[in-house]
């Protein structure tokens, strides 16, 4: 028999991304005819617990939770392990849990490596002098960049010059890039370990009036609507997305919570898909309507999509 | 319920109808909310913006304010964390935690009361340097807790005889104290005085530094405990805590009537505020609104709350 | 260190300077127990300023201060209390949201040896206090609810409720009625029995000849005499203090009823205990106004500025009738306010002396936009000159200026503009007898030449000499007209305990 | 230098100090780029800091600039997206944060509920309603050229968000020191009981207070989502403390009272060429919450050791 009630707890409900991994839960959920409850943490790990006390309070079937952060959340799986609450954590995996599910951060920014490597090949390019709008406060996005470090190796010389925080968010993006810019310029990939901060990383490259025909920019995520609005713009130098399908992250998150609550032998990671997007291929995973700024996920296509059971790399190899 | 409203000035009165109203229509909106596993959760939650508040109101009634409470519960729980991993005692990770807590207080109250360099200004800067701090020593992640103690898991998850959770009964006692000691002790008048009327104090021949820089202790201190208490319910020493602490904090105590100009309010109305304030976001929560809703919520609950309050009292800050 | 038996506390060459400002230079003078030694000297002559040595508050540049012969090492307001010496200080200086009792115990708060306060004993005590100086006040009422007059009470009973060697009184009368000022001058004789050596400034002359032994004279912080007080008279003393003579009664146009009204208040109510208030106020009149402590002068006339809300009736100045109104809609008719609060409502603090002058007349010195401020500049030197108000230059903050000079600025700051009807409120509190009487003789004059004024004021003999009218108030409503010559001090007082 | 008071030469020395050792150590420093991206970034926190220097000189302050801000990317996004005119879309913006800072100055006046509350209130309110309004970030569909200008293009070589702070800048030196309208809000912020009986409506004018901040705030936000290209929820997190430390660096005083534009300006410049330096140098990132810390502690200190020494 299927759950009734699975509560879920995002830590960042307000992010693009989350909003696609619950649309992914929620329609898998609609699906099996399961009553999906959400909670925002909005990045506060008190907040959080609190949240899980609550659901247990109520007493959820399952409880799946996106952790605001790895190590705050091992009282509460402590917690629910006593009170026999089954747990599903997605994104990343922490002390004490039982299943996760979650793409692989290294391997998605290897595949968009990949990606701009042959491109930087084709065009004749010997380096890659790169500058890296990333997130050190997380573990996931580091991996992304050195994934996608690594890849671009294996096709060109490749440099980091900048390696730089920017919240992934698109404002403080756009301000630590245009200082980086200043100070040196001479780069010809933007990578964002995030679609914010690869867009930031654009926006500051424009605003600086430097010229787009040498550069390339690759994001990640394919979060939302952002990287398909310029990757579709004409002349664009946006021309890879480590895609990570949120909505296909929530599908298949739905569906381990099932298996979990039915007993079934569910792995410890369950490894959603990623691919390397670019504008020839991304219609084939998502139906853009670019005047009504709608998108819609192919889930069968995703599904399709080959996946590794083990990341190359975790958290614990940095 | 006589001998509570006793203790309930004017002012407190008001603002414990607004708890029992906003109590009670929870209690009919969702059926979660008046269970006793409830309302224990909801205690052992608020314990620990209960005990900062607490100090924070403290340091406010002497006439001084410290912002970097929320900076200070993630960096003295790095000394706490750190310890524990070391040595493998708890009590000693707990005693370094404090003895952090008690500097940093030292450290502001000795910058704004002897250097006089305005309270609001250092711990403005303190908030930016205890959380840059935080942010460089642990590289933005979190120091788990290795040691896995029951003893550390209970303070901040336990329950007593299995109902009252350990940090709720360690709130109300450390409120009690307080409630005592400001209203029924020397040194709590002489912070009130401080606080009301910085010049007459002197000339009654107070010393004002010391009074001051008392009460900046007391703050961090209690900040400290709070800071236990979460690293204990969070698991780690996380260089995320208490993000925004502050204004949460802030936001209670001025609700529970403690004026930001210094020498007015009460630890009772504070800790009505905080009262308030939990028990809502737990309510709403329960009802299952959006975040997004519940600060909509919030907010308009501080205004009106407070609003309603000013108007009755006609009090001006 | 407390009871220290002494003869006299002696100053001896004490000098203090401030920036720019030699406040005291080489004063000395001593005080006798068991005696009153009275302190005088116009608005700026260093009388607080040696009181605040005394206190510990500032500390002198040179000279000693002894009790007889021992020298007394006075570093902090701490110290002073230790001596016995306990200061009434010329500024309201209490908790305002401590208890009556709280605050005359704030020094010294009864406690346990744990320092758990002993509420019923501070209680009590503050009580058998009160029934001892025979102050009418309960100790458990909060300060901010109290009048300007019964706090200064306070401040008195605290001064002198134990422990006390010399206890220093700076105008402790000002915001007194006369009823309260009898009450004191028990006090002080008490106290006097006691062998206590009592400090007491004041710029009411006539009080000192019934309670002072002697006086001192200071100007321009010099020393400049001592007398017995059954060797001299009160012309002797303003000679020493202005250096010349003042004369003080004025004379008023008779047929002032008949000219046209200026402002008509009808039946207005506040909040703030004013009760169906109505009188009119005639061009160039002066409209005074009396009432015991908590009669609701003020709070009439915040109601007829505007501060306070009215809830009821209305007011009709220049033709226009207001029933609802705030104070700039009565700036704007060329009204203007002086408190009774100096320090709490009347000086900006962090504002230079011109600025506070200008504050409510800005307009009048704006080219297009820009304030111009050289215009700005002259006004302000032009009152300073007017008043003689004891300051380097018109640049200075208000706050360094002594208690007298920042009423005349604020007395100023409605003179600089052209208004129609000015209130009053103890606009001579403070103020030294020589400038007291040239605002008093500027009122006058200003009146003559046209402008209404409402004068509440608690000095009788400023009220008769100068009002055209007496409007006798109790209880928040007015109870009695009186006009000018047609009164005795008797009667007013009888009909302001009704 | 007449006009600088005492203050603002310190703060200006410091400047220098900044200057000179950030060329040392790269002189990158001083390319126009760098100096354009310094400029930029500072010229949207002191267009709101105008109208915060005006507030805490009036003893007031706003902490829901930052949640506003981000609000008016939204909306202005939104707006000329679905009407495809930009003045559509600032007249919604202004409209909207004149709104907003009508209800903040009426909270605060009627309800009389202190500033910081008051506006600590409406940010939760803003940061919630913003969601909302739109679950999804606003991206630019309409690509009108001149709206990408006002973030990214350039004046006879200025940055635009420079040049339209310069624009605005006279407006409030002049305002603050040279009309009857600063003198009111200094009083106001020191004594409003004095102020209030001197004849000054002292609520007209702390509500003005809070619209000009408010409108100051539209401004800025308009020129960040042309930066961003994008209405972003979320943005501008953490601007508040930004703009408030920076106005208090620039030795405005909290308690009211006392304001200076030129301090603030010479404040924002500090921190923002800090947070540049500290990227130039690459030092870790964590120092840009560090160093500032430090700065604002000493500038007041060093402010206040000069006073005492001058009386
Ligand atoms: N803290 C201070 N800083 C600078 N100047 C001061 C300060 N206190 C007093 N003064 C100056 O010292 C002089 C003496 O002031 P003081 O207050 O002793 O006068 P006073 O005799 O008490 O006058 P009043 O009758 O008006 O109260 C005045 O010129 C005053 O401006
Ligand atoms: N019996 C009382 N108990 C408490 N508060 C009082 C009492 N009487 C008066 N007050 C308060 O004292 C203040 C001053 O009173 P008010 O101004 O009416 O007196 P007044 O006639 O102007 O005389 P004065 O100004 O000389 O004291 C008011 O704020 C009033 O609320
Ligand atoms: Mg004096
Ligand atoms: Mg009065």
């Amino acid at each position: 028999a299927n759950p009734k009630r699975i509560g879920y707890i995002v830590n960042y409900g307000t992010h693009e991304w989350y909003q696609n991994v619950i649309f992914g839960l929620q329609s898998r959920a609609d699906e099996l005819g399961i009553d999906l409850e959400v909670m925002d943490a909005n990045l506060d790990i008190n907040k959080q617990t609190q949240q899980a006390e609550d659901f247990m309070t109520k007493g959820v079937d399952v409880l799946i939770m996106t952790p605001v952060n790895e190590e705050g959340v091992v009282p509460i799986l402590r917690k629910a392990k006593a009170e026999g609450m089954p747990t599903v954590l997605e994104g990343n995996p922490a002390k004490g849990m039982t299943t996760l599910f979650a793409i692989c951060d290294y391997d998605a920014g290897y595949k968009a490596g990949d990606a701009v490597g042959r491109i930087l090949v084709s065009r004749g390019e010997s380096q890659a002098r790169v500058m890296d709008v990333g997130l050190p406060l997380l573990s996931a996005t580091l991996l992304r960049s050195l994934g996608f470090m690594e890849a671009l190796a294996q096709h060109v010389d490749a440099v980091k010059v900048h390696e730089l925080d920017g919240s992934g968010m698109i404002d403080s993006s756009v301000e630590v890039a245009s200082a980086a810019l200043a100070a040196d310029s001479n780069i010809n990939v933007i990578y964002g370990i995030n679609d914010g901060s690869a867009l930031g990383g654009l926006q500051a490259w424009r605003a600086a009036g430097l010229p787009e025909d040498d550069l390339v920019v690759a994001g990640t995520g394919s979060e939302g609507l952002a990287f398909l609005n310029e990757m579709t713009k004409e002349g664009t130098p946006y021309l890879v997305e480590a895609a990570m399908f949120p909505e296909g992250v929530g599908y298949t998150g739905m569906n381990l919570a099932v298996d979990l609550f039915n007993g079934v032998d569910v792995p410890e990671h369950k490894v959603t898909p990623t691919l390397a997007l670019t504008v020839h291929n991304f219609a084939k995973y998502y139906d853009f309507d670019k005047a009504g700024q709608k998108r819609a996920i192919n889930f069968e296509n995703v599904a399709k999509i080959p996946t590794e059971t083990k990341c190359t790399k975790y958290s614990s190899d940095l | 319920m006589n001998n509570i409203l006793k203790y309930l000035r004017k002012g407190e009165l008001a603002l414990f109808i607004i708890f029992l109203i906003v109590f009670i229509i929870f209690s009919f909106s969702s059926e979660y909310f008046f269970t006793l596993r409830n309302i224990m959760n909801v205690s052992g939650q608020l314990s620990i913006i209960l005990i900062a508040a607490i100090g924070f109101s403290v340091l406010l009634i002497a006439g001084e304010v410290d912002i970097s409470i929320g900076s200070l519960l993630a960096f003295v729980s790095l000394p706490l964390i750190e310890i524990m991993n070391i040595t493998g005692s708890v009590p000693l990770g707990i005693i370094l935690c404090l003895i952090f807590g008690i500097i940093i207080g030292l450290i502001n109250g000795y910058l704004s009361v002897y250097l006089g360099v305005s309270s609001l200004i250092v711990t403005l800067g303190m908030l930016f340097i205890l959380r840059g701090a935080v942010y460089l020593y642990t590289g933005q992640r979190a120091i788990p807790d290795e040691l896995m103690s029951d003893f550390f898991f209970y303070i901040g998850n336990g329950k007593f005889m299995g109902t009252i959770p350990y940090a709720a009964i360690i709130g109300l006692i450390i409120l009690l104290i307080f409630i005592f000691v400001m209203r029924n002790t020397s040194y709590g008048r002489k912070l009130y005085a401080v606080g009301g009327n910085q010049e007459v104090a002197r000339l009654a021949g107070y010393n004002i530094k010391l009074l001051k820089l008392s009460a900046f202790v007391i703050c961090s201190f209690l900040s400290s405990i709070s800071a236990i208490i979460l690293a204990s319910r969070i698991g780690s020493a996380n260089h995320v805590a208490g993000d925004l602490f502050e204004f949460q904090v802030v936001a209670a105590v001025v609700l529970g009537g403690v004026s930001l100009a210094g020498g007015i309010g009460s630890l009772t109305g504070a800790a009505i505020g905080v009262l308030i304030l939990s028990v809502i976001s737990n309510g709403l929560g329960l009802l299952n609104i959006d975040t997004q809703w519940q600060l909509v919520v919030n907010g308009v609950i501080i205004i009106i709350a407070v609003g309603f309050d000013e108007l009755k009292r006609n009090r001006s800050l | 260190m407390v009871n220290i038996n002494f003869k006299e506390l002696n100053i001896e060459s004490v000098s203090k300077s401030f920036p720019g400002v030699q406040a005291l230079d080489n004063v000395s003078m001593k005080i006798s127990a068991g005696k009153v030694h009275a302190l005088m000297g116009e608005n700026g002559a260093g009388k607080s300023t040696l009181i605040k040595i005394l206190a510990g508050a500032y500390s002198k540049d040179t000279g000693n201060i002894l009790f007889d012969q021992n020298k007394l090492n006075i570093r902090n307001p701490n110290d002073s209390l230790n001596y016995g010496i306990k200061v009434v200080y010329q500024e309201i200086s209490l908790i305002s949201e401590f208890s009556v009792a709280e605050n005359i115990f704030l020094d010294n708060f009864p406690t346990n040896s744990l320092g758990v306060m002993n509420w019923n004993k501070l209680y009590k005590d503050t009580e058998e206090l009160f029934n001892r100086v025979g102050f009418n006040l309960n100790p458990k009422s909060k300060i901010s609810d109290l009048s300007i007059s019964q706090q200064q009470m306070v401040e008195i009973a605290r001064a002198v409720f134990k422990n006390a060697s010399v206890v220093i009184m700076d105008e402790p009368t000002s915001s007194l009625t006369p009823n309260e000022i009898e009450k004191l001058f028990t006090v002080i004789k008490n106290l006097k029995q006691n062998n206590i050596a009592i400090l007491y400034v004041t710029h009411k002359i006539d009080e000192i000849f019934k309670i002072a032994d002697e006086v001192t004279v200071l100007r321009d912080g010099q020393h400049i005499s001592n007398k017995l007080i059954s060797e001299t008279n009160e012309e002797l003393i303003i000679k020493d203090m202005v250096g010349r003579t003042v004369n003080a009664t004025f004379e008023r146009p008779k047929d002032i009823l008949s000219a046209k009204t200026v402002m008509k208040v009808e039946k207005i109510s506040s909040k703030n205990k004013i009760k169906n208030v109505s009188f009119d106020l005639h061009e160039g009149e002066i409209l005074g106004f009396f009432g015991l402590m908590g009669a609701g002068r003020t709070e009439l006339a915040k109601a007829v500025f505007g501060y306070d809300k009215i809830t009821e009736g209305q007011i009709e100045v220049n033709n226009n009738i207001y029933k609802s109104f705030n104070t700039s809609t009565m700036v704007n008719n060329g009204i203007g306010y002086i408190t009774e609060d100096r320090k709490g409502e009347g000086i900006v603090k962090d504002m230079n002396l011109r600025e506070n002058m200008s504050l409510p007349s800005l307009k009048i010195f704006e080219d297009l936009f820009i304030i111009n401020r050289k215009r700005e500049k002259k006004a302000a030197d032009e009152y300073i000159k007017k008043f003689s108000v004891k300051t380097p230059s018109s640049e200075r903050l208000i706050t360094l200026l002594s208690g007298g000079n920042q009423q005349k600025v604020l007395v100023s700051r409605w003179l600089i503009r052209e208004l129609k009807i000015i209130i009053l409120d103890e606009p001579t509190r403070g103020v030294d007898i020589g400038a007291k009487t040239e605002v008093l003789s500027l009122i006058n004059d200003l009146a003559k030449q046209g402008l209404s004024v409402l004068l509440m004021t608690s000095e009788m003999n400023d009220l008769l000499s100068l009002s055209d009218r007496i409007l006798v108030m109790a209880d928040g409503k007015i109870s009695k007209e009186f006009y000018r010559g047609k009164v005795t001090q008797e009667e007013i007082f009888k009909a302001s305990v009704n | 230098m007449k006009y600088f008071q005492t203050n603002e030469s310190i703060l200006f020395g410091l400047l220098v100090l900044l200057c000179i050792f950030l060329s040392f150590y790269n002189p990158q420093f001083y390319s126009i780029q760098n100096i354009h991206s310094i400029l930029r970034s500072s010229s949207t926190v002191m267009i709101v800091a105008f109208g915060m220097t005006i507030l805490l000189t009036s003893g007031e302050v706003d902490l829901s600039v930052g949640a506003l801000m981000s609000f008016v990317t939204v909306i202005v996004m939104d707006v000329i997206n679905i009407t495809g005119s930009i003045s559509l879309g600032l007249i919604a913006v202004f409209g909207f944060c004149l709104f907003i800072g009508l209800i903040n100055g009426l909270v605060r006046t009627v309800l009389n509920v202190n500033s910081l509350i008051a506006t600590l209130a409406m940010m939760l309110i803003l940061q919630g309603s913003v969601y909302v309004y739109s679950m999804a970030a606003i991206y630019n569909t309409h690509l009108i050229p001149l709206f990408s200008f006002i973030g990214q293009g350039f004046f006879l070589n200025i940055p635009m968000p420079v040049v339209i702070m310069l624009f605005i800048l006279p407006f409030f030196v002049v305002l603050l020191n040279y009309t009857r309208y600063g003198r009111y809000f200094s009083s106001i912020g020191s004594n409003p009981d004095a102020a209030k009986l001197s004849g000054i409506n002292n609520n007209r004018y702390k509500v003005i207070g809070f619209v000009i901040t408010s409108l100051l705030v539209g401004v800025s936000g308009v020129i960040l989502a042309s930066l961003m290209d994008t209405g972003q929820q979320g943005s501008a997190k953490g601007f508040e403390l930004i703009v408030i430390a920076a106005v208090l660096l620039g030795g405005t005083s909290f308690m009211g009272g006392k304001g200076t534009i030129i301090g603030t300006i010479l404040g924002i410049l500090i921190l923002k060429i800090i947070d540049n330096g500290i990227i130039l140098m690459r030092i870790p990132q964590e120092f840009q919450l560090i160093v500032p810390g430090f700065i604002l502690i000493l500038a007041v200190y060093f402010d206040g050791v000069r006073k005492k020494n001058s009386g």
